[in-house]
């Protein structure tokens, strides 16, 4: 049992032990057990990570047992390491960890603080598998637990109806995404019988069969199955068309908007993509796919961001876009930049999601940004913590986002399967969040205070100082998370840097927050001068249409849900049921009939005695 | 010799009588007047069997049917004390609707029969020597002994049936 | 040599059987059945009896004979019958007797 | 031989149980469901021994007795296993345990022919996994039926006269249908071989003719569609696991579906390649309608067990789109599925009876937010609803997975429309769940008993074990092509 | 055949002719002693005690033949009229066995009333004679003595109780009807006579009547008037209408005679003379039986759906159960009649055990209520299962041997009728009987799930529900055995099917 084996046990371990015992364990020894087994599990992944980082090993894999074999192809349960998913573990127990300290002092208060724990741990767990996993179906088994424990997760308060349908929304739309990426399994082990990672990538590159369209007008292998894979990346990592149920899941915990929905779990589609390189560099026209999808979500969501009054909205959405910008870097074949700022995002986002639920908690509950304003002489620390998210999040030059995001967009504009249109979207896209970011910074933090006065301001970071460790580490790592990033040129193909890009860009794109931040200024000066009355929700309907995150929402109910409602309903007593309840009804028919020449008159039954021997007679005859 | 002399002649006539009294016989109102023409189409049917060559079948037609059982019948009438006056009481099926559809179904009855004895083309003749009493009595009582015994053990059981149902009510003591 | 075809004869005999059925069938007084039922009987008897006569066999005869009995022994049962139906109902109507059905 | 002993052991301790219940021997005061429990374990450890010791290799059908029976038809009483049946039995006995826990609090009155028909319809059941003479099989498959029909009509709910009638008339009819294509095979091995034969594996050795094949296959195939049972033919079963007891549920759900699919694999398949590759595509038609219909229907129901009925009509889908795509990866698949759904669906249906003990209604409206008062409950309930969708690491998940990507090999059109029902499941899934734990809890119920307990953990356990090793069960069932 | 001097100066009955023929001259001659004993002392425990004694030796005697001299294959032919088989005799047995029980049952029955009922056992002795001349008639003269004197005795019996209020009804259809059913047999008699000239099943070798067009559809109206007849008794519908008042109407013991021994020996004679004269050739026969069968088949059991009065309900599931048997007449070639014969035998045999056990019980719940006049509905028999196991046991058994389900003679009789039917391919007759039987099990079932039933309400309503039924040891012992061989034979039907050949 090796090191890489034990990642996942530890959280594992917590997590039978809190599900077993329940209520009965105490705060603390569940707290302990929970943020003890995560703090293990970090620095697991941190020694494997450094035993990678020194470079004799580049792939460290450990075999458990064999689940099951298709076939001849064998599907094992066992764990395979290498650059990006070092990263990724790096990422998901570093910040899982920190977030777990959060959640273990956020949620003290909450009667069902084991089970809460123990669904983090579990979601841990899946997620650590989705990423060590060496095959696609383990990977599946992640795929569908992490999917699972977010469904736990947002209806984790299932007394209100709201988060009970939030929960079920989430879980069924991610449902549909990962049925094509099942689907895209299927279609992998027909072509290339394997469902191994490694052996994927390397039978892409070489299996012609696949790659190769049989007749010239139909599609390849590759182009399918990458189609089905991005499919379950969409469905998982909130793009467009299945991204709507990622607002709605700001309905669970604030700690778990920031695990699940902002750092790790939607980003498991990047990662997807980025593992399958080998099958989507088969397939350009899909990479092209990747990209505007990428580019449109991270347009769509930036303007369904500047609209929305909750502030975890705000932020969801501003995840999908930032995702966006992810599926953007991945489609223009710019792998290590994706992941990089997959990485600085994950930082900063959990951050940001941290802060606000600092606040969030400090305003007993109070998410409207309306309901507040002029944080920053009452919270000064939080407001600190969140302009330094903020400042990632728009890529203020030495921020980590600065880095990453920089990277994407150089390499948009000479990428063969991006091009400068999409380099465009990606700056417009840099606008549009400078613009929100600082919308929520001026409304939340600035002007006046929109609370009831007398509201006593519950300041937990004053008097914790390991919720308050927590963000500092993370503060810190998103400032200087940029500086060193990982080389992981070993498992994705660089593409070649492009010089040919003119070097006005690298201006444009600096340049762009700025302007942005520099128009939102003054912008929200003019509000200030109007006073507090303006600055109620704005009922005008674009507003609420982009509020209501661009009518997706709607579009689908009366697409899907509505007509598979009414079909289910129409056909409640089962057709074929009384098609065959109908020939009983018949045969009862006749039974009535027959029993009415039943009337035990003696003539009748001489009469029917010669006609049926007239009818015989007939048949005797004819 | 006139169409009446001859055998055949006698034949039709014999049985249009028997057909048209057997008409009265179900038709009619009056019990008695139905029993009459009873007798008069059984003896009608007597006439066919001899000229068909069975004597011996006429003889125990007119003998036994119209004799023995018609004379049950009148008894049962005499016992019922139906008269003149049973057209009044007695149940009729009047009217056409009643009479309709039965005699529909006659009819289709009798048109299959009719149609299937003719097209059958039985090319066969009744021939006119006599099979005379004796040879009837030596297979009686030949190979047909055995039904001889049967038969009277269906008049037992005839017997027993009738008495059983007519006797009066609580004969034969207590147990 | 008489020259009756059979096919008359059963013709006949068809004729009267049928005559004696509807009677059956038509007449709601008992005692008109049991009448009804001798006529169709008797019908029988023809035809048997002509056949008999195309086969220059006593069969036909002896057939008779035991349809003779059989008319007897039903004849009995069926006014002893017709006895008990005056007695317990005071009519000959046989639609009285339809109390049973369904 | 240890088979017939376990077989008329059983009917005998049954027996025993009716006699005794209630009864005190020598100042022992026996009950029906202590000697139905005591008899089924002993006999199934017996089995399980005995077949885990035997010399012979069940990877054929290996004859355990034969004993000549009626001689005038060449009639015998001929009994043979191999890894299927064995598999299939060993599942019957663990579900006859579960049946009999389930079935502890809930009869009082009548309790002891109750166990004496739970035990009869156990030994019909292993009676048809067991039966390599024909006659012998649809004697089996019939007297399956009465004690069954029994439970439902005795001890159901309201409906049970109704339901109880529906069920029978259904499989007698199409059983009949059956009888006379096993007939007519007994024949045609008589015109070719020379004598009447109703032996199994005499008939494997015949040649047909496409299309009296063809006849014959259906004639077969429709008993067997009734039982699995796979639309438009399945609409007795929502009404028998609606209305039975839970115990009934459990076995009708458990094993007597499966008898439908074993009869599938063992006799259709195997008697008729030919016929049934012709037939296939209809077959796997019918697969996929189930697939999607069940699903949709399971959504639309508001009674706890008619929805976990439609949800097994949807899971058998995939038995029949698996095993008529004639592939071996799916053959794997069905084994599992089989088993998979055997477990799943006793749960799903145990908790159902845990929750009518309780709220005494099986209306989802009525229900909702017990995880509040009963969270193991909820934790089972959530894991076993799991399990009803598919979620990787548990066995359903892999029997799934494993039909699919078989029958993907042939039918790949059909697969996908399958897949969809992926999604189906997740949603009626999530209505059942969220409907009963979930939401504002209406009123408080306790939590599960120390009994209830053994019996979701043990189920649990088993869809866990199975999920994440499945080798346990796949491994007797390497290489075989069918 | 003419009035040749040969057989006057042959002996007509030979020696080994009167020990073949002895069962049946000996029940006429008990019948002909019993009338002496009625002279000399009424008295009904004499009677009745004389009555069984007969037929007990009869039976005893024919099993005796059986077992001894009597082979399959053509019997030993007794004059023009007789032709005693192994089979006829077979069914003989069946007749003396039910006539027995019908005898020892009808004890409680008469009880009741008041007077001394010597004409009762005569008529049923006679009603067993007229079967057993049908059974081994082999001509069509002692078919129709045979018929009429069953049906005579049968018309004084079903209206036994004149008091009661069914008995005039009951008897005067019977009579009108049997009556009209016997002339039109005798009618067709007389055309199939008047186009061979030959009275005799034997089929003369000379003449195959059939042979060409025209003739063949006037023998076939012969054939069919003949069948009519036949099938009025079996009450095939379409002539099934008078069974269901004739059952609902006569005491119950004379309704179980009805059903089993008029039944068992008009079908005999129906196969006998249909296998003899070869009527399996003439296809417009096989259609006409094929019509018959499929309505009786589906009228019979779509008419019992419902109904809630034991004795008509048994008329229906009669009439379904003898269109299940009209299967065995579309024999295709002589070799497969004695394997007909076994199907045949078997289900009757079957359908026999089956009709006793009900009546039996239903006969115990009769004695057990309060007013014997009303008919008896199925709600009598309200959780039964739970006041007498072994009746409700029994009843349960006969009930799913009438449905065909496995365990029960019933299911083996179903059986060897579905191979007749697959080895000549009468796919309608098939589908028939599936479907039939299909909608057989709706009424079948509620009958058991009656038994079930658990009987609040009867308590509630007081009285009926908590009475226990008072079961003579001798009843108890003898429904016992009823169980054990209907269960034995159900599953070895090797026992039956071997005493059948040897």
């Amino acid at each position: 049992m090796n090191l890489l084996a034990s990642l996942p046990l530890y959280p594992l371990l917590s997590f039978l032990v809190l599900i077993s015992f329940g209520k009965r364990l105490s705060w603390a020894v569940s707290s302990w057990l929970s943020v003890g087994s995560m703090g293990l599990s970090a620095l697991c992944s941190l020694w494997l990570f450094a035993q990678l980082s020194t470079g004799e090993v580049n792939v460290i894999t450990s075999h458990l047992w064999q689940w099951f074999s298709i076939g001849s192809a064998e599907v094992n349960v066992s764990f395979y390491l290498d650059a990006l998913s070092a990263v990724m573990i790096l990422v998901v127990t570093g910040v899982g960890f920190l977030i777990h300290l959060f959640a273990a002092i956020y949620m003290k208060s909450d009667e069902n603080f084991t089970r809460f724990m123990a669904y983090m741990n579990l979601f841990i767990v899946a997620m650590l598998v989705l990423v060590l996993a060496d095959n696609l179906v383990l990977l599946y088994l992640g795929w569908e637990g992490v999917g699972l424990c977010s469904f736990l997760l947002i209806g984790f308060w299932y007394q209100e109806k709201s988060n009970v349908l939030a929960a079920r929304k989430a879980f069924i739309v991610t449902r549909i995404g990962d049925t094509a990426m099942a689907i895209g399994l299927f279609l992998l082990f027909k072509s290339l019988s394997s469902l191994n990672i490694v052996e994927i990538n390397q039978l892409a590159q070489t299996s012609d069969a696949f790659s190769m369209s049989l007749a010239s007008n139909e599609a390849s292998d590759a182009y399918w199955a990458a189609l089905l894979l991005l499919g379950g990346a969409v469905g998982k990592s909130a793009q467009l068309p299945l991204q709507t149920w990622l607002p709605d899941a700001m309905a669970g915990p604030t700690p778990v908007s920031a695990l699940i929905h902002a750092a790790t779990m939607v980003t498991a589609g990047v990662y997807l993509i980025a593992r399958m390189n080998g099958v989507f560099i088969m397939a350009p026209e899909v990479m092209t796919y990747v990209a505007w999808l990428g580019a449109i979500t991270l347009l769509l969501a930036g303007v369904a961001a500047l609209a929305q009054t909750d502030i975890k909205r705000v932020l969801a959405y501003s995840t999908m876009s930032q995702i966006g910008y992810m599926m953007l870097a991945l489609g223009a074949g710019a792998w290590s930049a994706g992941v990089f700022h997959l990485t600085t995002h994950a930082f900063f986002k959990a951050l940001l999601f941290l802060t606000a639920g600092a606040v969030i908690l400090a305003l007993h509950h109070q998410q409207s940004l309306f309901k507040m304003g002029g944080l920053l002489k009452k919270l000064p620390f939080e407001s600190a913590l969140f302009l330094i998210g903020l400042a990632c999040l728009v890529a203020l030059p030495g921020t980590s986002g600065f880095f990453s995001k920089e990277a994407i967009i150089a390499s948009l504009w000479s990428s063969p399967t991006a091009g400068e249109s999409l380099w465009w979207c990606a700056i417009l896209g840099a606008l549009l969040t400078s613009i929100y970011s600082c919308r929520l910074f001026f409304l939340a933090f600035l002007g006046e205070q929109r609370f009831p006065k007398d509201l006593v301001i519950s300041d937990h970071l004053e008097t914790n100082h390991l919720l308050r460790g927590a963000l500092v580490v993370l503060a810190l790592l998103s400032l200087f998370g940029g500086l060193f990033s990982v080389d992981l040129s070993t498992v994705l193909p660089v593409n070649n840097e492009s010089e040919l890009s003119p070097d006005w860009l690298h201006a444009v794109a600096i340049i762009t927050p700025f302007i942005g931040i520099a128009f939102s200024w003054f912008y929200f000066k003019r509000y200030h001068s109007k006073g507090i009355t303006s600055l109620a929700e704005s009922q005008s309907s674009w507003v609420v249409f982009c509020r209501n995150g661009l009518g997706f929402d709607v579009i689908y109910q009366l697409l899907l849900v509505k007509p598979y409602c009414f079909i289910a309903q129409v056909n409640r007593r089962d057709l074929f049921d009384q098609l065959i309840m109908l020939s009983a009804w018949y045969v009862g028919i006749w039974r009535d009939v027959l029993s009415v020449s039943q009337n035990g008159r003696l003539r009748w039954f001489a009469g029917t005695f010669g006609l049926s021997l007239i009818g015989l007679i007939l048949v005797v005859i004819l | 010799m006139s169409l009446f002399a001859s055998i055949e002649g006698l034949f039709y006539l014999a049985a249009l009588i028997a057909i048209i009294a057997s008409l009265k016989v179900v038709t009619g109102k009056n019990t008695v007047h139905a029993l009459l023409y009873l007798v008069i189409s059984l003896l009608a049917v007597a006439v066919c069997f001899y000229l068909m060559g069975a004597p011996f079948a006429a003889g125990l037609e007119v003998i036994v049917y119209a004799g023995a059982i018609l004379v049950l019948f009148v008894f049962a009438v005499m016992m019922f004390g139906l008269g003149v006056d049973e057209t009044m009481h007695a149940p009729q099926s009047r009217g056409l609707s009643l009479w309709f559809g039965p005699m529909l179904l006659g009819a289709l009855l009798l048109i299959e029969l009719v149609f299937v004895i003719d097209n059958s083309e039985l090319k066969l003749q009744l021939s006119n020597n006599v099979v005379d009493a004796k040879q009837v009595g030596i297979l009686l009582y030949g190979p047909y002994l055995l039904a001889v015994e049967i038969a009277s053990f269906l008049l037992l059981a005839g017997l027993v049936a009738g008495y059983h149902y007519a006797k009066p009510e609580h004969q034969g003591g207590r147990l | 040599m008489t020259d009756i075809p059979l096919t008359h004869v059963l013709i006949l005999s068809s004729l009267l059987f049928t005559i004696g059925f509807v009677g059956v069938v038509v007449r709601k007084n008992t005692l008109f059945m049991l009448m009804s039922l001798e006529v169709m009987l008797n019908a029988v008897g023809v035809a048997f009896i002509g056949a008999g006569s195309v086969w220059q066999e006593a069969d036909g005869q002896i057939m008779f004979i035991l349809i003779l009995t059989l008319a007897a022994a039903e004849v009995a049962v069926g006014l002893a019958l017709l006895i008990r139906m005056q007695r317990r109902y005071r009519t000959l109507d046989i639609d009285v007797l339809s109390k049973m059905k369904g | 031989m240890m088979l017939t002993f376990v077989i008329f052991g059983l009917l005998f301790c049954g027996s025993l149980a009716w006699y005794t219940d209630n009864k005190s021997f020598l100042g022992v005061k026996f009950q029906a469901r202590w000697v139905a429990l005591v008899a089924v374990i002993t006999f199934a450890l017996i089995f399980v021994f005995s077949a885990y010791l035997s010399p012979l290799s069940f990877l054929t059908l290996q004859m355990i007795t034969q004993v000549s029976w009626i001689n005038s038809l060449n009639i015998n009483y001929a009994i043979a296993l191999d890894h299927l049946s064995i598999t299939l039995i060993i599942l019957t006995f663990f579900l006859a345990v579960i049946c009999i826990l389930v079935s502890w609090g809930e009869i009082q009155e009548k309790s002891g022919f109750y166990y004496f028909n739970l035990l009869a319809t156990f030994v019909g059941i292993i009676g048809v996994f067991s039966a390599v003479d024909m006659f012998l099989f649809f004697f089996f498959w019939e007297v399956m039926l009465l004690p069954m029909t029994a439970i439902i009509a005795i001890w159901g709910h309201e409906k049970r006269y109704f339901a109880a009638i529906k069920f029978f008339i259904f499989t007698q009819v199409s059983s009949l249908l059956m009888l006379v294509a096993i007939i007519a095979m007994a024949y045609i091995h008589q015109q070719q071989i020379g004598d009447l034969s109703f032996s199994y594996q005499d008939w494997l050795s015949l040649e047909l003719n496409s299309d009296i094949a063809q006849y014959l296959m259906l004639g077969f195939f429709i008993a067997f569609a009734v039982k699995l049972p796979s639309v438009p033919l399945h609409s007795w079963l929502p009404d028998a696991h609606t209305q039975a007891p839970t115990a009934g549920s459990v076995l009708l759900a458990g094993v007597l579906l499966k008898t439908g699919a074993y009869g599938l694999i063992r006799f259709v398949l195997q008697l008729f390649p030919q016929a049934s590759e012709n037939f296939a595509p209809i077959a796997v038609t019918l697969g996929v309608v189930s697939i999607l219909y069940g699903a949709k229907m399971a959504f639309a129901q508001t009674d706890f067990k008619r929805l976990v009925a439609y949800s097994s009509i949807s899971h058998m889908g995939f038995v029949m789109l698996a095993l008529f795509s004639f592939n071996e990866i799916a053959y794997q698949g069905v084994i599992v599925t089989i088993v998979a759904h055997g477990l799943s669906s006793a749960a799903l249906f145990s908790l159902a009876g845990m929750i009518y003990q309780r709220i005494h209604s099986r209306n989802l409206s009525d229900m909702g937010g017990f995880w509040q008062s009963a969270p193991r409950m909820g934790g089972f309930g959530l894991a076993f609803a799991a399990a009803a969708f598919g979620l990787p690491g548990l066995a359903n998940f892999v029997g799934e997975f494993l039909s699919l990507v078989g029958a993907y090999q042939v039918f790949p059109m059909m697969v996908i429309l399958a897949a969809f029902g992926l999604i189906g499941s997740a949603i009626y899934g999530m209505v059942l769940f969220q409907k009963t734990f979930q939401g504002s809890s209406l009123k408080a119920v306790e939590d599960l008993s120390c009994r209830e307990l053994i019996i979701s953990s043990s189920l649990l356990m088993l869809l866990v074990i199975l999920g994440l090793y499945p080798n346990l069960v796949l491994q007797y069932f390497r290489g075989v092509i069918l | 055949m003419s009035a040749s001097p040969e057989i006057a100066n042959s002996v007509i009955l030979s020696a080994e002719m009167f020990i073949v023929l002895s069962p049946i001259l000996l029940l006429s001659f008990g019948i002909v002693l019993s009338l002496l004993l009625i002279a000399w002392r009424r008295s009904q425990k004499m009677i009745s005690l004389f009555t069984q004694f007969i037929l007990a030796i009869t039976l005893l005697l024919t099993l005796h033949l059986l077992s001894g001299e009597l082979k399959v294959g053509s019997g030993t032919q007794i004059t023009t009229l007789l032709n005693v088989d192994r089979f006829s005799y077979l069914s003989f047995v069946l007749i003396c066995f039910s006539a027995l029980v019908v005898v020892s049952l009808s004890r409680s029955v008469l009880k009741s009333a008041v007077e001394v009922h010597d004409e009762y056992y005569l008529l049923i002795l006679l009603v067993v004679l007229g079967a057993g001349i049908l059974v081994v008639s082999d001509h069509f003269a002692s078919l129709f003595l045979g018929f009429e004197l069953l049906s005579i005795s049968l018309v004084g019996l079903v209206g036994y109780f004149r008091e009661h209020k069914h008995a005039v009804e009951t008897g005067f259809k019977y009579l009108i009807l049997s009556a009209t059913a016997s002339s039109f047999m005798l009618l067709g008699i007389a055309f199939i006579y008047s186009q061979t000239g030959n009275l005799s099943f034997a089929v003369s070798s000379n003449v195959m009547p059939w042979s060409e067009q025209p003739l063949q559809v006037f023998n076939s109206v012969g054939i069919l008037l003949l069948f009519s007849g036949i099938a009025f008794k079996l009450s095939l519908a379409p002539f099934h209408f008078w069974s269901p008042d004739i059952y609902q109407g006569s005491p119950t013991p004379i309704t179980l005679l009805m059903a089993t021994v008029s039944k068992v020996a008009m079908f005999t004679v129906l196969i006998k003379c249909c296998f003899s004269q070869n009527y399996f050739n003439n296809e417009s026969f096989i259609e006409i039986i094929t019509v018959v069968a499929l309505l009786s088949m589906l009228v019979g059991n779509v008419l019992a759906l419902k109904q809630q009065n034991i004795k008509r309900l048994m008329a229906y599931s009669s009439i379904a159960h003898f269109g299940y048997l009209l299967i065995v007449l579309t024999v295709s070639s002589l070799q497969t009649l004695e394997f007909a014969w076994q199907g045949a035998l078997f289900y009757l045999s079957a359908y026999l055990l089956a009709n006793i056990a009900i009546f039996t019980v239903l006969l115990i719940s009769e004695k057990n209520r309060s007013n014997m006049s009303e008919d008896i509905h199925i709600t009598e028999w309200h959780g039964l299962f739970w006041k007498n196991r072994l009746a409700a046991v029994l009843v349960i058994f006969s009930i799913l041997a009438l449905a065909g389900i496995p365990l029960t003679m019933g299911f083996v009789g179903k059986f060897y009728l579905l191979n007749q039917a697959v080895l000549f391919k009468s796919w309608w007759l098939i589908a028939g009987l599936v479907i039939g039987s299909g909608i057989g099990l709706a009424y079948y079932l509620p009958i058991i799930f009656t038994l079930f039933k658990d009987d609040k309400t009867l308590e509630s309503k007081g009285g009926d529900g908590s009475r226990v039924y008072l079961i003579a040891i001798g009843k108890q012992l003898f429904m016992f055995t009823l169980l054990i061989s209907s269960l034995v034979f159900g599953i070895f039907p090797d026992l039956v099917s071997q005493f059948i050949y040897r």
